[in-house]
């Protein structure tokens, strides 16, 4: 029993919450890709700055002597989506837009999102400083959720926290509101008329400068939400998502870019294969050690893939679903 | 009053002007079509309505108020309509979404609009549900007209309808566009297809060279021993 | 008139986390030498920021422009091994420009040949992994996981730690390999729990993956010891943790910690508002002054003289002389007396490759705070 | 006979997801000849073009070409023993002028290999001012003398048909696909063109096997006409016999067609 | 006709333009070096010119061939590696220990495993075919990585324990260099075989998962690399600040002179390189792979071997990389693993063609020297900016900005992201953009 319930909390739960961040964040690549046909390398500075802001915005909350039973990071999120989705047209406006109507290739925009990339991170840094903090304020603590598992016979509780309570449940309202949008409301078509051929959709009276705000407002929010939950689940620091932008882009392409379902679904693939991966099956196969003959005992370590690599299992992955499958999962805008 | 009418429009793509000076004059009962040699500005005369290209000169007034360099989506509420010559469907969405996404700027009930749609393609009822992209050329190019009807234009522009259908599509969507025509929509379309656009044109247009050539009715253009030699191919 | 020291910092790139409180620290010492009388004759001692990125490339500029262009008599750092060897190389070296770095702890530093003119103030890695497996034993602990941030040094702490506790009898049930700044940690954690292991070995950074990790492995609920490094220590550890959580966690670090040069720096840096036990803080606070110091020493704002000048106020024997007490050094340099200078990181005294040896505390978390248990035997 | 059939086409099938575009197909192309294919839109033979040009895999089939079997090959390798084809949307260097265009089309330029560029600069120039000789030819045959350093993606459609015809008149192809090069074409100009059509086929002795919807255009150049249906062969004659079916005059036609 | 065949002038002219910016260059070097001295502009010449290589090679693959090559990184460290290997001097602990004959052992598993696979590739001869054929090939692999995994996991640790690591051949640092290119085109040939067949964004990404891959190895595989503990100093091909004062020079002389003999030898090399790609790039070699990048489909029915040609432009462009990253290695003289990172060498190269102009030689040039200055020099301006508004914010009595000096230099970040975007929005096609061939 303590071999699944082991599995359970490194496996099931650990790739669940790794699965969701990955997901809300590949939905707005994705996105963006559909839509604006460009890799948006800036999307994890964008969680990042979300992340920011909702600190600010608890921060302030906190000193005015606010206390609810709810991290006050979590409360805030609304106005902290909003405000991250403004920025979000801003630096739409300020640097992309341009470039757009300039007719610039992708790649021009790849690089100028990594030029903006660059400001937020100097910006988060400088208004920051670059340590790591809490996001929880005021003394609140993450708490933690031990269920004992006696009744069957288990030795250890499975184990799960509150913001990753909190997370499990917004991703899947999030997946489920975000299904009802594109396929029911007039603007969500829209939007996929415009990821389906931007030129027809301007021309059938389609505002496609509305589309274009609605994608980004979308994206932002969704990136304010994704790094807020990582920053509750782990810590906040000017680094958070940048650092697995590039997963978050693997998530993306396995599940066919411009495809938001595919997105939610190469976010959980990466991200259970990557525990998977350097998942030490010694754990729960140790029950065996009681049938093997003397001698053949399991080695302490029984993983695929030492941890110093684990990186490389989400890229690993990508390139073998490129390989094999080069439009992703769903089938994937193509250029 | 015209319907449309485009007084010496000049324009182009930034460079020098590929249209110089192109009058066009359209009755909302009327067909017109623009025949010319290749690179002659027919497509450009299209765009140029739509607002995809700046017109530097000339005017297009549309029902008495001067439309030049006006967007889409202010053109499209207006009653205006435009089926480009390829890629003129979403081949991701399914017909009907297709169709929705043709009535966008429409604010009230659009679904008689769509049973008056499928009245007239009544193949597109059977697909409604079908991606857009698995249909055939003429069934695409039936969706595509569908689809610039659905806002329930007073004008509707097709660049070249008929190119790459096979003889049996192209009469079908001859008679469709007269058929549309006959529903109260003027039309205005490139032809290569010639001879038999301007057979049943009420209005011709030649352009060469950005400007008007020859402008007639479609017969007494084809009866023309000029226009016949040197652009319908004699 | 202006003396000049560069620092020569990893301000941005992957140590970017705690790197400005080394420069902070590096700064207190000068404002003390300023504020005291200044250094040589009533001039001002300066510092010249020059960013290296933590990457080799980046240092050989960055350094060039210390020696060659700001034409600084010392320099201070660099942080990561990397910029500090590119640095020493590429402009220290030939520049006959004395460097001691605070956080350089990779044994190829050791290995330059370099005139002299390298140093560090850091106790190497393998002093305090050794002390660390010979703490663990002794209290009874035979079987530990361990994970190490992967560089030269949580791999040489974990190396050493490692080789020491096995000749000691102990066993390492799992060594895992973590990246900094990555958002997850919870596999390598698995890996570790996996192996069966109750006590966790954390070498890593407090502020990176190192405090990210302790914290999942607290909410894994697995472990019912943790034992930390230098890495580890610091206010920052109970500041955004429960300390319940972490009751009996052991961290150890370069003596002293404690005594008269640890308290005299603690009310420096807390007069300051910084803090005294911030990642490698006593180290650069120490680095500065010795620079300071031998500068004083050397008579001149030259190059020529400093790295023995530096040896000289360094090692014993001499007159004792604490973290911030410029004035009487300057004093009894001025007199010709023979001093010693006592760093709050530790005694410091250079060995002939410019390290310096050093014994190691530990401390415990009891009842919500950190307390300094002393020398480890 | 076989060495008379230029190409021959056995049994190929091409299947798209649940869809069988071209289903157990065969037919052949004489040597010297130009052969029509028509039939209704989707019937499957852009498909099989593609198929004969190496853009395609059959699912099954094979294609002998000149006495080779040839199916898998890659595109190159088929325009290296002397197959060309033109798209029926045109496939233009749209950042390319349009006599770039052309010029690039030759295969024998040793400038295309590193080495030569580096080593042996004059033979390069030498073969570059033939090759550009030959481009400014076509393009003035085509009229696009006007809009030769245009670049190709800001041609207008009809002119990049041209330009697509045009490649194919820059090598001597043994045969030439044309994929509705009529499409869009003006008729005068179409009209030349034909008559370029048969001059290539008459005195170079080119072989052509021509997709096209324009009737007039087929009856005047082609024989024999294959009628392609539903990814079958349903028909092959003179167009004269083809027009006498019912059963093709029904399903292609629509209406009969008045006399050209 | 459009604008396009318009006479062009003033800013228009791709000549002029060209000819203005470099003069613009030119006087920032001098300022620069009149600011920071000799040395130092030497030195920023030096590593500017190994990045110019880089984005030369990087010009080859995306700017001729339209390839989203984002593995630079992974070149650097393997032309890095490359280097250390051939040029380091040789490590005799190693040799006289049982190292060799254990990788000897290592290699030979490793070879049974590439035979295993092959000959499971094969298996359809003896009627195995699809979906089983796929899992035995799957299961060869798998085997032929525990195998291998076997022989090479004890040589490791034996080689860290006793020796540290392989060591160097003591060969010249050029012949080194070489090397580097020669190892990256045998890599890049492999990561092309693989990966070319890939559209676009998904080759971009592919390779920054490759590239991420190849860092990993390096950094792990202490027993060929040192992983993190860092190989130095790497030998120079010329000599060294010291050995000049050793021959009584004085120490600005030496740094000089020394610096001056290294940047001769690497702009040599550039020199040479800008020459090959400069001449192959206006011929018709040039011509055809510009064909491919617009449209490969097209290319392929005009007989050109598309996979073939981008896997020649692949590879030759990461020679260049392979090259360059030898020398930036080189010249600091020191191997760390952990110091590469994706902003700094892959992203920063590609800012470097595109703002300089990606399909243009001279502007991908232009590129390199003007980022990396700017980089270079966005330490000490950011400095001196904020230094001024803090003391801008003391006197209008809002304190001075804490931590400013570290503060400050997070604006370098920030600072080459302006430059970026700016560039970006006034130039979208580059400084010196792609001419377009006309008549
Ligand atoms: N790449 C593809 N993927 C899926 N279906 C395809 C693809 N290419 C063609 N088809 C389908 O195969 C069928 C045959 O197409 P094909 O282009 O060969 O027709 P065609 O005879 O050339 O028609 P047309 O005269 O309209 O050009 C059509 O139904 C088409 O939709
Ligand atoms: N995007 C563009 N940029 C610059 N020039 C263009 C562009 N599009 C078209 N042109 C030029 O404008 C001229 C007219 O093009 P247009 O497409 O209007 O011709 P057309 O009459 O429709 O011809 P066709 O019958 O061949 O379609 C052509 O010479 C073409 O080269
Ligand atoms: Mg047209
Ligand atoms: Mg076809």
């Amino acid at each position: 029993m303590d071999e699944l319930i082991f599995f359970i909390n490194r496996v099931l739960i650990s790739g669940t919450v790794l699965g969701s961040i990955y997901a809300l964040g590949a939905i707005g690549i994705t996105l963006i890709f559909g839509i604006l046909r460009f890799a948006h390398f800036a999307h994890g500075d964008m969680m990042t700055m979300g992340a920011f802001i909702a600190f600010v915005l608890a921060t302030a909350l906190a000193a005015m002597g606010i206390i609810l039973p709810l991290p006050m990071a979590f409360v805030v999120l609304p106005v902290a989506m909003v405000l991250t989705a403004i920025l979000a047209l801003g630096i739409d406006k300020g640097f992309y837009a341009p470039l757009r109507a300039r007719g610039a290739k992708p790649v021009t925009l790849l690089i100028a999102s990594i030029g903006v990339t660059l400001m937020i991170q100097g910006l988060i840094r400088l208004i920051f400083g670059s340590g790591t903090k809490s996001i929880y304020v005021a003394g609140e603590s993450k708490d933690i959720f031990r269920f004992d598992m006696s009744w069957a016979g288990g030795s250890r509780p499975i184990n799960i926290t509150e913001p990753q309570l909190i997370m499990f449940v917004l991703t899947a309202l999030i997946v489920v509101a975000l299904h009802l949008f594109l396929t029911r409301s007039r603007l969500g078509k829209a939007m996929r008329a415009m990821a389906d051929n931007a030129d027809l959709a301007q021309v059938s009276g389609i505002n496609t400068a509305l589309v274009v705000r609605v994608t980004w407002v979308i994206a932002g929010s969704l990136a304010c939400v994704a790094g807020t939950m990582l920053a509750l689940d782990v810590a906040l620091m000017p680094d958070l998502a940048f650092n697995i932008v590039l997963p978050i882009f693997a998530a993306a392409i396995v599940g066919g870019l411009g495809h938001a379902y595919g997105a939610i679904v190469g976010g959980f693939l990466i991200a259970f294969a990557e525990t998977l991966a350097v998942f030490n099956w010694t754990a729960v196969l140790r029950p065996l050690n009681a049938v093997l003959p003397e001698g053949m005992a399991l080695p302490a370590n029984l993983a695929l893939v030492p941890t110093e690599y684990k990186l490389t299992v989400a890229f690993v992955i990508l390139v073998i679903t490129l390989l094999v499958r080069p439009t992703g999962i769903f089938k994937g805008a193509s250029t | 009053m015209p319907l449309i009418e485009l007084k010496h429009v000049v324009g182009g793509y930034g460079g020098a002007p590929i249209l110089n000076g192109v009058d066009i004059a359209i009755e909302k009962s009327d067909i017109g079509v623009i025949v010319g040699p290749n690179g002659a500005g027919k497509s450009t005369t299209l765009k140029a309505i739509f607002g995809l290209l700046k017109v530097t000169g000339g005017t297009i007034e549309f029902g008495g108020e001067n439309i030049a360099n006006s967007l889409p989506d202010k053109l499209v509420p207006k009653g205006l309509s435009f089926v480009p010559q390829e890629k003129n469907v979403f081949t991701s969405l399914s017909v009907e979404e297709n169709l929705e996404m043709g009535a966008f700027t429409r604010s009230d009930d659009y679904s008689e609009t769509m049973e008056w749609v499928y009245d007239m393609f009544p193949v597109l009822r059977e697909k409604r549900r079908q991606p857009a992209g698995e249909l055939s050329g003429g069934q695409r190019q039936m969706v595509a007209m569908g689809r610039a009807l659905m806002s329930r234009p007073s004008l509707l522009m097709l660049d070249e309808p008929s190119a790459g259908l096979s003889p049996r599509y192209v009469i079908e969507i001859f008679e469709t566009i007269q058929r549309v025509n006959q529903e109260g929509v003027g039309i205005l379309m490139v032809e290569q297809n010639a001879r038999q656009a301007l057979a049943f044109a009420s209005k011709g247009f030649v352009l060469a060279q950005g400007q008007n050539r020859f402008t007639g009715t479609g017969p007494e253009l084809i009866a023309d021993p000029e226009v016949a030699k040197s652009f319908l191919g004699g | 008139q202006e003396v000049k020291i560069g620092f020569l910092a990893d301000v941005t790139g992957p140590i970017a986390g705690f790197a400005p409180g080394m420069v902070d620290a590096g700064n207190l010492a000068i404002a003390n030498v300023n504020d005291q009388g200044g250094i040589l004759d009533g001039q001002t001692l300066t510092s010249v920021l020059a960013d290296s990125a933590c990457d080799g490339g980046a240092a050989g500029p960055a350094a060039d422009r210390l020696v060659n262009a700001e034409n600084v008599t010392a320099i201070f750092g660099g942080y990561c091994s990397g910029a500090t060897i590119a640095g020493a190389n590429g402009s220290a070296i030939p520049g006959n420009v004395v460097m001691i770095s605070p956080a350089s702890t990779a044994p190829a530093v050791a290995e330059l040949d370099d005139n002299d003119l390298v140093f560090r103030d850091v106790v190497p890695d393998s002093i305090q992994g050794v002390k660390a497996a010979e703490l663990l034993l002794a209290q009874g602990v035979t079987e530990v996981g361990m994970t190490y941030v992967n560089n030269d040094y949580g791999s040489g702490l974990a190396g050493a730690f490692e080789e020491a506790f096995v000749a000691g009898g102990g066993t390492v049930l799992a060594n895992v390999a973590h990246e900094d700044g990555k958002a997850d940690y919870r596999p390598e954690i698995g890996q570790i729990e996996a192996a069966g292991a109750t006590t966790l070995v954390i070498y890593g950074y407090e502020n990176a993956g190192g405090g990210a990790i302790l914290n999942q492995a607290v909410e894994a609920g697995s472990f019912d010891l943790f034992m930390g490094g230098d890495g580890m220590a610091g206010e920052a550890l109970l500041a955004s943790r429960n300390a319940a959580d972490l009751e009996g966690m052991i961290l150890t670090q370069a003596a002293p910690a404690e005594g008269p040069a640890f308290d005299a720096l603690s009310a420096l840096t807390e007069a300051a508002g910084q803090d005294v036990n911030g990642t490698y803080v006593t180290n650069s606070y120490d680095a500065v002054f010795l620079l300071a110091l031998a500068i004083e020493k050397n008579g001149s704002a030259e190059r020529e003289g400093l790295s023995a000048a530096l040896r000289e106020i360094a090692n014993a024997p001499g007159e004792t002389i604490l973290p911030g007490e410029w004035a009487k050094a300057k004093e009894l340099i001025a007199a010709g007396t023979d001093i010693n200078y006592e760093g709050a990181s530790g005694a410091i005294e250079f060995d002939d490759v410019g390290d310096v040896a050093g014994a190691i505390n530990y401390f415990v978390v009891e009842g919500g705070a950190v307390v300094n248990k002393g020398l480890i035997e | 006979m076989s060495s008379d059939l230029v190409i021959d086409v056995c049994n190929v099938s091409k299947r798209f997801g649940g869809l069988l575009a071209v289903n157990d197909c065969s037919l052949s192309v004489r040597r010297g000849s130009i052969t029509g294919l028509i039939g209704p839109n989707g019937a499957g033979k852009s498909t099989l073009f593609n198929m004969v040009a190496g853009n395609i895999v059959p699912d099954s089939g094979q294609v002998i070409f000149d006495g080779q079997d040839v199916t898998g090959f890659k595109p190159h390798e088929l325009f290296r023993i002397g197959m060309l084809r033109t798209f029926q949307i045109a496939h233009e260097f749209s950042q390319m002028t349009a006599l770039e265009n052309l010029m690039m089309v030759p295969g024998d330029q040793p400038g295309e290999h590193l080495v030569d560029n580096w080593l042996r600069p004059g033979l390069v120039r030498s073969r570059e001012t033939e090759v550009r000789k030959k481009a400014l030819d076509v393009i003035d045959f085509l009229k696009l003398g006007h809009v030769r350093d245009e670049l190709a993606g800001n041609l207008s459609g009809g002119q990049k048909k041209l330009l697509e015809l045009g490649r194919t008149m820059m090598v001597d192809a043994k045969v030439v696909l044309l994929d509705e090069v009529a499409a869009g074409v003006n008729k005068t100009l179409l009209n030349d063109l034909a008559g370029n059509i048969e001059r290539m086929n008459r005195e170079l002795g080119y072989t052509f096997f021509v997709i096209e919807h324009d009737m007039d255009l087929i009856g005047r150049l082609c024989d024999p006409v294959i009628v392609m249906a539903q990814g079958e062969k349903i028909a092959e004659g003179p167009m004269a016999e083809i027009r006498a079916n019912p059963a093709i005059v029904e399903a292609y036609f629509g209406t009969p067609v008045e006399a050209a | 006709m459009s604008a396009a065949s318009a006479p062009r002038s003033g800013w228009d002219s791709p000549l002029r333009r060209g000819l203005l910016l470099f003069a613009a260059m030119f006087v920032i070097v001098v300022v620069v070096g009149l600011v920071q001295g000799t040395a130092s502009i030497l030195l920023i010449l030096t590593q500017a010119t190994g990045f110019a290589l880089i984005a030369l090679g990087l010009n080859i693959q995306w700017g001729y061939g339209g390839l989203f090559n984002f593995a630079i990184m992974g070149f650097l460290m393997v032309g890095g590696a490359s280097t250390v290997f051939l040029s380091y001097p040789v490590n005799m602990a190693f040799w006289e220990s049982d190292g060799p004959m254990m990788l000897g052992r290592a290699l030979a598993a490793f070879i049974v495993g590439v035979a295993l696979v092959m000959l499971a590739r094969r298996v359809d001869r003896i009627g195995i075919r699809g979906k089983w054929r796929a899992a035995v090939v799957a299961l060869a692999w798998f085997a032929a990585y525990i195998i291998y995994r076997t022989q090479i996991d004890p040589a490791a640790a034996y080689i860290e324990s006793t020796a540290g690591f392989v060591g160097g051949l003591g060969l010249h640092p050029v012949l080194g260099w070489l090397f580097g290119g020669l190892v990256s085109a045998v890599i890049a040939f492999y990561i092309g075989r693989i990966s070319l067949g890939l559209r676009t964004d998904y080759l971009a990404i592919a390779t920054i998962g490759i590239s991420e891959i190849l860092r990993a190895l390096i950094k792990n595989m202490d027993w060929l690399t040192r992983g993190t503990m860092t190989v130095s100093p790497m030998p120079w091909p010329t000599p060294l600040p010291q050995h000049l004062q050793a021959a009584g020079m004085s120490i600005p002389d030496s740094f000089m002179y020394a610096r001056l003999m290294f940047l001769g030898v690497a702009v040599l090399i550039l020199v040479i390189a800008f020459v090959l790609v400069q001449r192959a790039y206006g011929g018709p070699w040039g011509r055809m792979m510009r064909a491919i990048r617009d449209n490969h489909i097209s290319a392929a029915s005009m007989g050109k071997d598309v996979t073939g040609r981008q896997l020649e432009l692949f590879v030759f462009g990461s020679i260049l990389m392979g090259i360059g990253g030898a020398i930036l290695a080189t010249f600091t003289q020191i191997f760390d693993p952990s110091g590469y990172q994706p902003i700094n060498h892959t992203f920063m190269i590609w800012v470097m063609v595109i703002v300089g102009g990606a399909g243009n030689n001279w502007g991908v040039v232009l590129g390199a020297f003007l980022i990396y200055i700017v980089w270079v020099i966005s330490d000490p301006l950011a400095q001196l900016i904020f230094l001024n508004l803090s003391q801008l914010t003391s006197s209008i009595g809002w304190g001075a900005i804490p931590e400013i000096d570290s503060r400050a230099l997070q604006m370098r970040v920030f600072v080459l992201g302006v430059v970026i975007t700016i560039a970006l929005r006034y130039a979208p096609r580059g400084l010196i953009p792609e001419v377009v061939k006309r008549g």
